[in-house]
């Protein structure tokens, strides 16, 4: 399977739902053929290419990934586990769809609010206090004016606790793929596992991060692997030469 | 008033007088008024002057036209805009090259895409909270937030229910944007996509959706 | 140009003639002069105002001279003063009694909603740290402080043993609010949403605004 050539041209791009706009929006990309880590190469690539590291893109970008990961981790579950999903395909669809829209709609008025702005350019206002004669005649608050139980609200509305945290997005952070590398290259020493026994018993997000675990050791040249038919099992070989020491640090 | 209905009755032929008879005399009352939009900080109503003035709104209104006409572009450096919901006095872009030699620095620094569209989402839902704003761009809008509040384009408005922050956008954000009122600004549905083009991009989604060709990870055989 | 020429050549005799030539048309460079003076907030000599606007100073002078004529007294509300060597706008004795009535008219709402915000956790738990005031707010307290501190609401006492400034609420405060002394602030019980929990105030605050911030940029979708 040949993966479609990405060319992300990134210097326009500044936020995620954009890019993945961008992305869906070319009808040659299918999210499942899309390989993340591509991506993530096209994106440090870049970067060199620049010399310098724009921290806001660059944390725009990590996030975008994360969305990737998540909606293509709901893409690639098999049929058999979609009463597990907490989300339909088509639901997840709608969900994604609208958001996209909706970051789209304020990404088009961000422009209207600059070409404002430009036209604005060159007009200043005068920035200087009053002069001191006139300033004594602002009048200071009556002494009684503001209201201590103002004060008291105040307090209140800051005890309250914010509801609790989607508990989604916490087993998101749960699984990172440096745990899963190690878990795979434990599993390599014996030259050889099927996909299917590295994931045994795993939930979903598990599952979805141990294949980005799996590409990783594909892109380090530590293992390959074969899949010979469609929901076959697929046989995880360990690549003899492999440097198998090296850490993916805070890869996940 | 004389000289406006002398001009009135009688256009010159002669450029160089009409040109001279177009920068009138202030009556007093005008005068007042160039002076409390001269001293005052924020836009000024009709309602504002009249009352300082100790005048009827009309009158007011009416010393404001000869104020405009005395600072129309062109004809003065000082130029009486409306924004905010008020008047105020401005420069132009004409006498921008100086102001930037004599005050070192430019007017207003430049927004950046993450500041924009953040003002954007402020200046559209408004009272908005931060994790709203944060939902809706897709990332953390935290930094552009905090930039925003320091210039002054926006404010705290209150806590939603729960206990976010709200912002709003200021005068200020009215001013440097050249707008009377927030409502100036265009229905931000225009921006969307058609329908049709909707259709086709949740297809497409449901499309990636439905397909399970391939369903493991494809063996990177590029 | 030729205006002026002609006025100094041949002055007239016509009193209505000449009030109305005193009002002339600004050209390029004296409209510049007239706009870096508005902005200004300081006097400006000729020789700042000729590097600005990129000409000589003997031009500046001219500009200014021009300058001057329309913005004298009785012509115009805002007038030319020269003052320590420089040139500066102010508005005229006949103005004062209106932008005196401008600037006593009673103003709204006092305190913004942050600087509520931020006095209410000064006076509940003085003395209390700004970082300690950002920790439970969620969001900078900063400029509410600034402004708190300039209207003389609260004021310094002294630093914690991290070296955080600390503050307290002032006399000023305790007239504002109407009270006597800090201990007539209302108990917070009526207003608190869990008034079974223990903990002592400050405590829960900090842990509520830590709950709040999450510690982290919310992740997209919460």
């Amino acid at each position: 399977m040949t993966l479609p050539a990405l060319d992300l041209d990134l210097d326009v791009f500044s936020g995620p739902f954009d890019l993945l706009l961008a992305l869906v929006l070319r009808e040659e990309i299918d999210l499942l053929e899309l390989e993340l880590a591509d991506v993530v190469l096209a994106y440090l690539d870049h970067l060199e290419g620049r010399g310098e590291l724009d921290l806001e893109t660059a944390t725009e970008f990590i996030v975008l990934i994360a969305a990737l990961l998540e909606l293509k981790s709901r893409l690639m579950l098999a049929e058999d586990e979609q009463e597990l999903l907490d989300v339909e395909p088509g639901e997840a669809a709608e969900e994604l769809l609208e958001r996209m829209l909706l970051a789209r709609r304020f990404r088009s008025a961000s422009r209207y609010l600059q070409e404002l702005f430009a036209r604005e350019a060159g007009v200043r206002f005068r920035n200087a206090p009053p002069p001191a004669h006139l300033r004594k005649a602002m009048p200071a608050p009556a002494a009684g004016s503001e209201q201590p139980q103002a004060l008291g609200e105040a307090i209140g509305r800051l005890l309250r606790m914010p509801p609790t945290i989607n508990l989604r997005h916490i087993s998101l952070q749960r699984v990172t793929v440096a745990e899963r590398l190690a878990h795979l290259r434990g599993l390599l020493r014996r030259g050889r596992f099927s996909f299917d026994e590295a994931v045994r018993d795993a939930d979903r997000m598990t599952v979805a991060v141990t294949v980005f675990a799996l590409l990783e050791l594909y892109k380090r040249g530590e293992a390959w692997w074969e899949q010979d038919e469609s929901f076959g099992e697929i046989a995880v070989h360990a690549v003899a030469s492999a440097p198998v020491a090296g850490a993916v640090a805070s890869a996940g | 008033m004389s000289q406006e209905q002398e001009r009135e009755l009688e256009p010159s032929a002669d450029g160089s007088a009409v040109a001279v008879e177009s920068a009138p005399e202030l009556d007093e009352l005008a005068c007042t008024v160039e002076a409390l939009l001269f001293l005052a900080s924020d836009p000024l109503t009709p309602q504002e002057l009249a009352d300082a003035a100790g005048v009827q709104e009309a009158e007011a209104k009416a010393a404001l036209e000869a104020v405009a006409e005395r600072h129309a572009p062109g004809a003065s450096g000082i130029q009486l805009r409306e924004l905010a919901g008020g008047y105020t006095f401005a420069t132009g872009p004409e006498s921008e090259e100086a102001a930037k030699r004599l005050f070192s620095r430019p007017r207003a620094a430049t927004l950046t895409p993450a500041q924009a569209e953040t003002l954007a989402i402020v200046a559209y839902l408004q009272p908005v909270s931060r994790p709203e704003i944060t939902r809706i761009r897709g990332v953390s809008a935290d930094s552009a937030a905090s930039t925003l509040l320091e210039r002054g384009l926006i404010e705290e408005s209150g806590r939603s229910q729960f206990g976010a922050v709200m912002y709003r956008t200021t005068t200020q954000f009215l001013k440097l944007f050249g707008m009377n009122a927030i409502d100036e600004l265009p229905d931000v549905a225009q921006w969307d996509p058609t329908p049709e083009e909707q259709a086709q991009l949740r297809e497409r989604l449901l499309r990636a959706g439905e397909a399970r060709t391939g369903g493991g990870p494809a063996p990177a055989g590029e």
